[in-house]
């Protein structure tokens, strides 16, 4: 494998890991403060959905992401309603969630545009355009860095540099701020955070939403970004991706961060066969190498992840008197 | 009235279901008539839309896909009187039903005839949606069409994956094909319903050819689109629809070239990219697979393909 | 501390969630322009009509509650089993191999062969990821996750390259042989002068799935064994204290999980399609997580809960077959269901529990001591499982 | 006194969690700059009226008077903002932050985090610096012992700079030495004019320290008197409404042979440290061993190892049999098989499923038992019988076995664990903790039973953190420190002084030590006890 196909396929892991980050750093807001979200996929989808139609009808990206970020947290309303404010099982909820998404993006759109669950292709500035940042033009024949930072650094949408600033902000959010400090304790314990004078409720409810915040951008990522247009169920299993990296990221920002680019990695190596089989030397039939991303997790899961521990009050509603 | 039966990907999946809706569309338009119509949710429903339909008398009931095979030969000898007309099957041995079949691989020869002369860099792509055998026959055919225009080009195939969410997932289809150009394709041919919009899409960002599937695709990126395999699944559609209840039955019908059931789709939005010597060619090509001068070899023969390596 | 009868807890809690989850879903069929009591009637009429509603809104009711049981029981150890959907694949391949490649003499000695293959390869399926948590800590959602996609490629391969008859375009087995047919229900209910569609494909899974809800309740709260599960579920310090391995109960409980989730396999592979298709699963081990979650990880909770999702599916069939109101709405009133009657039924239960204490209030004031008993075993955790 | 107002009045307060009525009408004073003690059975409402009053319940009626002044708490920042610190019975600490982490928590100065943290230590310093309440500031609360943990409550309601303290069973979890240093620091802030409410079912340290005493009995308040005024038997039956026996009732014991004997045994943690560096101890038939010592210096991995669920390395011998210390042979339920039973430390965690009905729970870890089951089946009927049995005759209260074990109160709680374990008529008992948060009327019953069991000719080894109840239930007392054992003594030739000190570490008795040497060895020890019961 040269170094240029290194550098294409690191761009493809970028392009692919996004939106599992960006969903990814969604769950752990939301499971740092002890709500579990396996709704993220149906977050993601609707956010997919009403992002490309509303850039669709606007002509306006911006408009569409707005669009797509409100429709992601109407459904994180839904969540903290059934999960913190009525006490419900927060897993049925998720499930719950995916299931309206996947039904309400498809009734709505045929319903806006009878074009069979999908919306028109967007054009011009109803989509995000990849940036080219400075100087890449300039720099693309400078050596190895020069692939580097024209290849892989530039030229991505403004979605995939906020998604990256995300990881620092996030760390910093949990770690340095009071915010942070009530977030995690609330997950950890909220009988602390209570008699310590802060609403439970009001800490998990700004988790949540800073949750569907971050599914809305991964959402519009999926439909604005990468695509031109919204296709029915095109999260495709992402969120649930993203909960697996949660996981393997033991709930914390910067291993959220390898994580989801781990996967990323591993999506990009299926789509070629051929360095892989420069790689292994032997060429890998088509359905191994559609498991190859999830063998590939079990494996390092199993053999060099140990125990990870859920935050302490995680999926457990906070009831103070039954 | 008759009644249409949708396989899982639904009616608007862009390709072969939509094709058939725009078939009895036309047909509804034209007439005046009315059809009865069910999107397949699941296995079960298979058996149970075809009873339903029949039992409420619905005449002719055409259904798609080779998944309705089956069930098919179960319900169809307990309604002898009613007719049914199958889309992509052709081995069944049942006295009412009249079963269709396409060609795809003649019509994907034309295409990869296509790719090859448009391809500068000598590589041409193919992005299959779910690893069926059907989407291998697509790929089959198509690098058939490339290698005997040029035997030194390179096609290169990837499947989406192996589940139903391959057929919607536009993001890996951007990102196959992305993983395509790097390999120095210029050409992509994509098979692969709701994920090739993202084939489509990406190929035209990149500044590609791109070849659609089974309806006429050119318009989604004028300009940029190489050119669509036609498989003509609305004229079969509209053609029984039109029969009504004088549809003949009991017959295996294939719609090759000859009968223009695939072929390529040549309109005002791909005119610029067909040049005159590639429209000589595909003619050329078409007219020697009509003759049988060249064999199109279909990969249901022996399972494997002489031109691509699944 | 019960405040309410057990009969409000049970009944009327559920129903009147299940009241705004309709009233809700009429508001969107409104929204679409459609009829909802037109759509709720048809609705209705075709899941429970008829026989041949029945009987298919019992078919799909079977896959449920085998998938159901498959959580439930996981559940009850404090695991979250999602992988249900592989394991049922799994047990779809075992039940084929069983049928296509063994000369079955009658389909009950079919039906056994098969079940126990069916629960073997499920199990096999389940019991790696169980292995990789008891010994490598490896979280089972994660793994159960990649498990699911991973039995897909690996159905895909073998369809596509191994168990497709040559020459055929669909990937799928062979037709299964005539000797290994399962008796549906209207061969089963004929002999007995029952009248029973004779299209509709519930089989004589329905009894095993029946059998296996009474078996399931058995071993959670009539067994040594389910008694250690529940144990470990509630308290791992304290099932230790006990001698309660964890290792033995993860396991044994995922492999008891995962036999349950191939299970269905008889019921669609073997009772229904009688031949291997890709996707013949069709997203039932997701639901299974809702009914085990709905059905609050018991068997009877289960079995009605897998129930109310036959009617959906059923009933949606039916509305998509003379409507054209597009099948998505259907998920979307699943989604409704589930959201009232699973993830919101606090939203019903707190205001009937405060309606039920004004009626209580007057009489002697209660202390710790003289409360309420418990209810029975029925009222197991099913919250949160991981 | 009459003049100045009192620095809390709660008037008619009533409090309902669903059908239970834990506060009915409940009305007291307190003035300022005393401290006011509160006592009562377990489930009185004790802690449902603290919590009241620190604003994390609300009432459903009553009114809520601060120094005077009406005062609405509808929540906790109120009480807070009133004036108001609680340290609660079950901590409210955040395991994995540090300790000033849990300190600054919902009392930050800032958005950020720095400024406020830099601000606390300081704080910190001199707030231990004035009370003596030190503890290293970035220490976790999950690696520190639970006396260093209240000693974070408290500097958390001082952080805040609470005019009233309430204090609900601090002493449970304390050694006595910890226990005096708190009613040292209680007394400086009586004497800087801070009032302090004291929930304790100790009625020692009532008489010890409290100004007045309001006794709580089924949700109502029965009697509050001048502390000078009463006296322990006359709380005692306030308390229970009938008389009680505040000393254990025994006859000299009578040891027979040698049940357990322990040589050379080791026990390493998950982390690699050793908890247990080379124990030799040995029980009778007929005595009770006590093991005396500072929570988190052993005694918990030694209950653990001999009942089966850790593991370690050592010559175990029971009734002259080796026994497996680690290995398949080495669980809870073939130690069960051997004839040891063991009531642990942590009822909750461990002795009982709490979710699980009194039923249930009366057979956990026996569950294999013939007599339980029929088949393939438990035999519910067969062990319901014996539930009921078993509960009448440990008076457990309500008597109904279908109760949720977590519906009973501590007191009950522990009287099924002690009932499932004891009636088991084992050779060995384990018992660690056996009347922790536990009220007086039920101490009583326990210790009669732990007597009982040791006259029938059973060994008996017993962990405690109360120094008072090893002292009374104990035949001989061994003195657990950093995984040794610094010394035996008989029962009846030591005293507390004595006890204390080995339990700091320091074994030549003889001499006098400096609190401060005292305390340096205490926090040594409690510094790496990470393992906290
Ligand atoms: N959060 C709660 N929800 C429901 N009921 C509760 C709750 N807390 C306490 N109770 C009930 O209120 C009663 C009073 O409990 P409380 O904790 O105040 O007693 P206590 O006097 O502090 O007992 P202890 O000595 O055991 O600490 C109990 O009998 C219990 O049934
Ligand atoms: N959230 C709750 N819901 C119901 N009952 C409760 C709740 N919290 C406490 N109780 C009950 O209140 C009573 C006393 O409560 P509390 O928690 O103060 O004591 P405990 O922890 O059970 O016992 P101990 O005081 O011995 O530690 C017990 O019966 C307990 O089960
Ligand atoms: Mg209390
Ligand atoms: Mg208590």
């Amino acid at each position: 494998m040269d170094y240029i196909t290194l550098i294409q396929l690191l761009d493809s892991t970028v392009r692919l890991a996004t939106p599992l980050l960006l969903a990814c750093l969604a769950g752990l807001f939301s499971e740092r403060a002890g709500v579990f979200d396996i709704g993220l996929e149906g977050k993601m989808l609707a956010a997919a959905f009403f992002s490309a139609a509303l850039a669709s009808i606007t002509g306006s990206v911006w408009i569409g992401l707005a669009a797509g970020i409100a429709s992601s947290l109407a459904l994180s309303a839904v969540h903290g309603l059934a999960s913190i404010t009525f006490r419900g099982n927060q897993l049925i909820s998720g499930v719950a969630i995916n299931f309206l998404a996947a039904g309400m993006t498809v009734l709505i759109a045929q319903d806006w545009f009878a074009q069979g669950g999908r919306t028109p292709s967007l054009f011009g500035g109803a989509r995000f355009e990849p940036i080219t940042l400075p100087f890449a033009d300039a720099m693309a024949d400078v050596p190895i860095i020069g692939p580097l930072y024209e290849e892989l650094i530039s030229g991505h949408s403004i979605l995939v540099y906020a998604a990256f600033l995300a990881v620092p902000l996030t760390w910093w959010i949990l770690f340095r701020t009071r915010f942070g400090l009530r977030l995690r304790a609330v997950g950890e314990n909220p009988a602390a955070v209570d008699t310590a004078g802060v609403s439970v409720v009001g800490l998990r409810y700004a988790a949540v939403a800073i949750a569907g915040l971050l599914c809305g951008v991964a959402g519009a990522y999926l439909s604005t970004a990468l695509q031109a247009g919204f296709v029915k169920d095109m999260s495709a299993g992402r969120g649930f991706i993203a909960l697996a990296a949660l996981i393997f990221a033991k709930w914390r920002p910067w291993y959220a961060l390898w994580a989801t680019l781990l996967f990323g990695l591993f999506g990009a190596l299926e789509t070629r066969p051929d360095v892989i089989q420069s790689v292994i030397g032997i060429k890998v039939q088509g359905q191994i190498l559609s498991a190859l991303p999830y063998l590939m997790t079990v494996v390092i899961l199993a053999g060099f992840v140990g125990k990870a521990i859920p935050p302490r009050a995680g999926g457990e509603p906070y009831v103070k008197e039954r | 009235e008759p009644a249409l039966i949708f396989d899982l990907g639904g009616k608007f999946d862009k390709s072969f279901n939509e094709a058939a809706f725009n078939g009895a569309t036309r047909w509804a338009e034209e007439t005046g008539g009315k059809f009865a119509e069910i999107e397949m949710q699941s296995e079960a429903q298979r058996e149970q839309a075809l009873r339903r339909f029949a039992e409420s008398g619905a005449n002719p009931i055409i259904t798609m896909g080779f998944a309705m095979a089956d069930p098919l030969s179960t319900v169809a000898p307990d309604y002898p009187d009613t007719k049914f007309a199958v889309v992509d099957v052709n081995w069944l041995d049942l006295p009412n039903v009249r079963q269709v079949s396409f060609a795809e691989h003649e019509g994907s020869y034309l295409v990869g005839v296509m790719a090859a002369m448009a391809s500068k860099s000598n590589t041409v792509g193919f992005v299959g949606g779910m690893d069926v055998p059907l989407i291998r026959h697509f790929g089959c055919g198509y690098a058939q069409g490339v290698m005997a225009t040029n035997p030194d080009a390179k096609v290169i195939a990837n499947m989406t994956g192996t589940t139903p969410a391959a057929w919607n997932d536009p993001v890996k289809g951007s990102e196959i094909t992305k993983a395509q150009i790097n390999q120095g394709a210029d050409v992509v041919y994509a098979a692969a319903g709701g994920t090739g919009v993202g084939v489509l899409q990406t190929a035209a960002d990149e500044g590609i050819l791109s070849i659609g599937v089974d309806s006429n695709q050119n318009h989604l990126h004028p300009g940029k689109v190489l050119t669509s395999m036609l498989k003509r699944v609305d004229v079969a559609v509209y053609d029984a629809m039109m029969a009504g209840e004088d549809l003949e039955v009991g017959e295996v019908v294939t719609l090759g070239l000859a009968e223009e059931g695939v072929g390529v789709a040549v309109d005002e939005h791909n005119k610029d990219l067909v040049t005159e010597e590639m429209q000589a060619a595909v003619d050329e090509a078409r007219q020697k697979i009509i003759d049988g001068e060249i064999k199109v070899v279909s990969y249901y023969e022996n399972d494997s393909c002489p031109a691509l390596d699944f | 501390m019960d405040v309410m009868p057990k009969w409000a807890e049970v009944i009327l809690v559920p129903l009147i969630s299940l009241l705004l989850a309709a009233l809700l879903s009429a508001l969107v069929i409104l929204a679409i322009g459609e009829d909802p009591i037109a759509a709720v009637t048809l609705m209705v009429k075709g899941a429970l009509g008829s026989t041949y509603g029945w009987g298919y809104t019992l078919y799909y009711a079977t896959n449920f509650i085998f998938t159901g049981l498959a959580v439930a029981v996981a559940f009850h150890a404090r695991l979250f089993n999602i992988g249900g959907e592989g394991q049922a694949m799994l047990g779809g391949l075992g039940v084929a191999l069983a049928a296509l490649y063994i000369p079955w003499p009658h389909w009950s000695l079919a039906l056994i062969g098969a079940g126990v293959m069916a629960g073997l390869f499920g199990a096999v399926w389940a019991a790696i990821p169980g292995w990789l948590q008891a010994k490598r800590g490896s979280h089972v959602v994660i793994t159960t996750i990649m498990f699911n996609f991973i039995a897909a490629a690996l159905l895909n391969y073998v369809l596509v390259n191994v168990m497709r008859p040559p020459g055929s375009m669909d990937p799928a087995s062979a037709r299964f042989p005539e000797a290994v047919h399962l008796p549906t229900l209207h061969e089963l209910l004929a002999p007995l002068g029952i009248a029973f569609s004779k299209s509709a494909p519930t089989n004589i899974s329905l009894l095993v799935a029946a059998a296996a809800c009474i078996v399931v309740w058995l071993l959670i709260w009539r067994t040594r064994l389910g008694y250690e599960i529940r144990a470990y579920g509630h308290s791992q310090p304290a099932a230790k204290y006990a001698g309660i391995s964890p290792v033995r109960i993860t396991m044994v409980t995922m492999i008891i999980s995962g036999a349950l989730a191939g299970l269905m396999a008889i019921n669609n592979v073997m009772g229904e399609s009688e031949r291997l298709v890709l996707n013949a699963t069709e997203g039932a081990g997701f639901i299974g997580i809702a009914v085990a979650l709905m059905g609050r990880s018991h068997p009877v909770g289960v079995f009605f809960a897998a129930l109310l999702f036959g009617f959906l599916y059923q009933g949606g069939a039916e509305l998509a077959l003379w409507t054209s109101i597009p099948r998505e709405l259907i998920v979307v009133i699943q989604a409704l269901v589930i959201l009232f009657t699973g993830a919101l039924d606090n939203m019903v239960r707190m205001p009937l529990e405060r309606l039920f204490l004004m009626f209580r209030r007057p009489g002697p004031p209660a202390n710790s001591a003289d409360s309420e008993p418990k209810p029975g075993p029925c009222s197991a955790q099913s919250e949160s499982a991981e | 006194m009459t003049d100045t107002a009192p620095a809390i009045e709660l008037k008619g307060i009533s409090k309902a969690f669903g059908p239970v009525q834990a506060n009915k009408d409940i009305s007291i004073r307190v003035m300022p700059g005393t401290i006011h003690g509160i006592i009562g059975e377990n489930g009185a409402g004790k802690s449902t009226l603290m919590s009241i009053l620190y604003g994390f319940y609300k009432a459903d009626a009553g009114e809520i008077f601060i120094s005077g002044k009406k005062t609405d708490i509808p929540d906790s920042q109120a009480a807070i903002a009133a004036g108001i610190g609680m340290v609660f019975q079950h901590f409210k600490l955040v395991e994995n932050f540090t300790v000033l982490e849990n300190i600054i928590l919902g009392a930050e100065d800032g958005r950020l985090l720095k400024p406020s943290l830099s601000k606390a230590r300081k704080s910190l310093i001199s707030l231990a610096e004035d009370y003596g309440l030190n503890v290293d500031p970035d220490a976790l609360i999950q690696d520190i012992g639970v006396g260093m943990q209240q000693r974070v409550e408290i500097l958390k309601a001082l952080y805040r700079q609470a005019d009233i303290l309430i204090l609900d069973e601090p002493t449970g979890v304390l050694t006595p030495a910890e226990a005096d240093q708190l009613f040292r620091i209680l007394g400086r802030l009586r004497s800087e004019g801070k009032t302090i409410i004291l929930i304790t079912h100790k009625l020692r340290e009532i008489m010890e320290i409290t100004d007045t005493v309001s006794v709580m009995r089924r949700g109502k308040m029965t009697a509050t008197v001048k502390t000078a005024e009463t006296s322990p038997p006359e709380l005692a039956e306030l308390m229970v409404g009938r008389k009680v026996l505040l000393r254990v009732n025994k006859k000299p014991a009578t040891p027979g042979d040698v049940i357990l004997d322990v040589k050379g045994l080791r026990v390493v943690d998950g982390k690699g440290v050793e908890r247990l560096r080379g124990i030799d101890l040995q029980v009778c038939a007929g005595e009770v061993l006590g093991l005396a010592g500072v929570a988190g210096n052993g005694q918990s991995e030694l209950l653990e190892v001999l009942g089966g669920y850790a593991d370690g390395t050592g010559n175990v011998t029971l009734n002259g049999t080796p026994l497996d210390l680690s290995g398949k042979k080495s669980d809870g339920q073939s130690r069960r098989a051997r004839g040891v039973a063991h009531v642990p430390e942590d009822r909750q965690r461990e002795g009982l499923i709490m979710d699980f009905q009194a039923w249930e729970n009366n057979v956990f870890g026996y569950h294999h038992d013939d007599r339980f089951n029929s088949g393939l089946l438990m035999d519910h009927a067969a062990i319901r019988a014996d539930a009921e049995d078993k509960m009448a005759r440990f008076d457990v209260r309500p008597p109904d076995p279908t109760l949720a074990a977590k519906n009973f109160s501590g007191g009950n709680q522990q009287k099924i664990v002690l009932a499932r374990e004891i009636e088991r008529n084992p050779d060995l008992l384990l018992i660690g903790q056996p009347t922790r948060g536990v009220d007086i009327g039920a101490i009583e019953f326990i210790h009669e039973q732990i007597i009982a069991l040791r006259d029938q000719g059973k060994a008996i080894l017993l962990v405690s953190v109360e120094l008072e109840e090893i002292l009374a239930l104990s035949d001989r007392i061994a003195v657990m420190f950093d995984g040794q054992i610094m010394g035996e003594r008989a029962a009846d030739q030591t005293d507390e002084k004595e006890l204390g000190l080995l339990m700091a570490g320091i074994t030549d008795t003889e001499n006098e030590h400096s609190v401060a040497e005292v305390e340096a060895n205490l926090a040594r020890a409690g510094g790496d006890a990470s393992k906290e019961v």
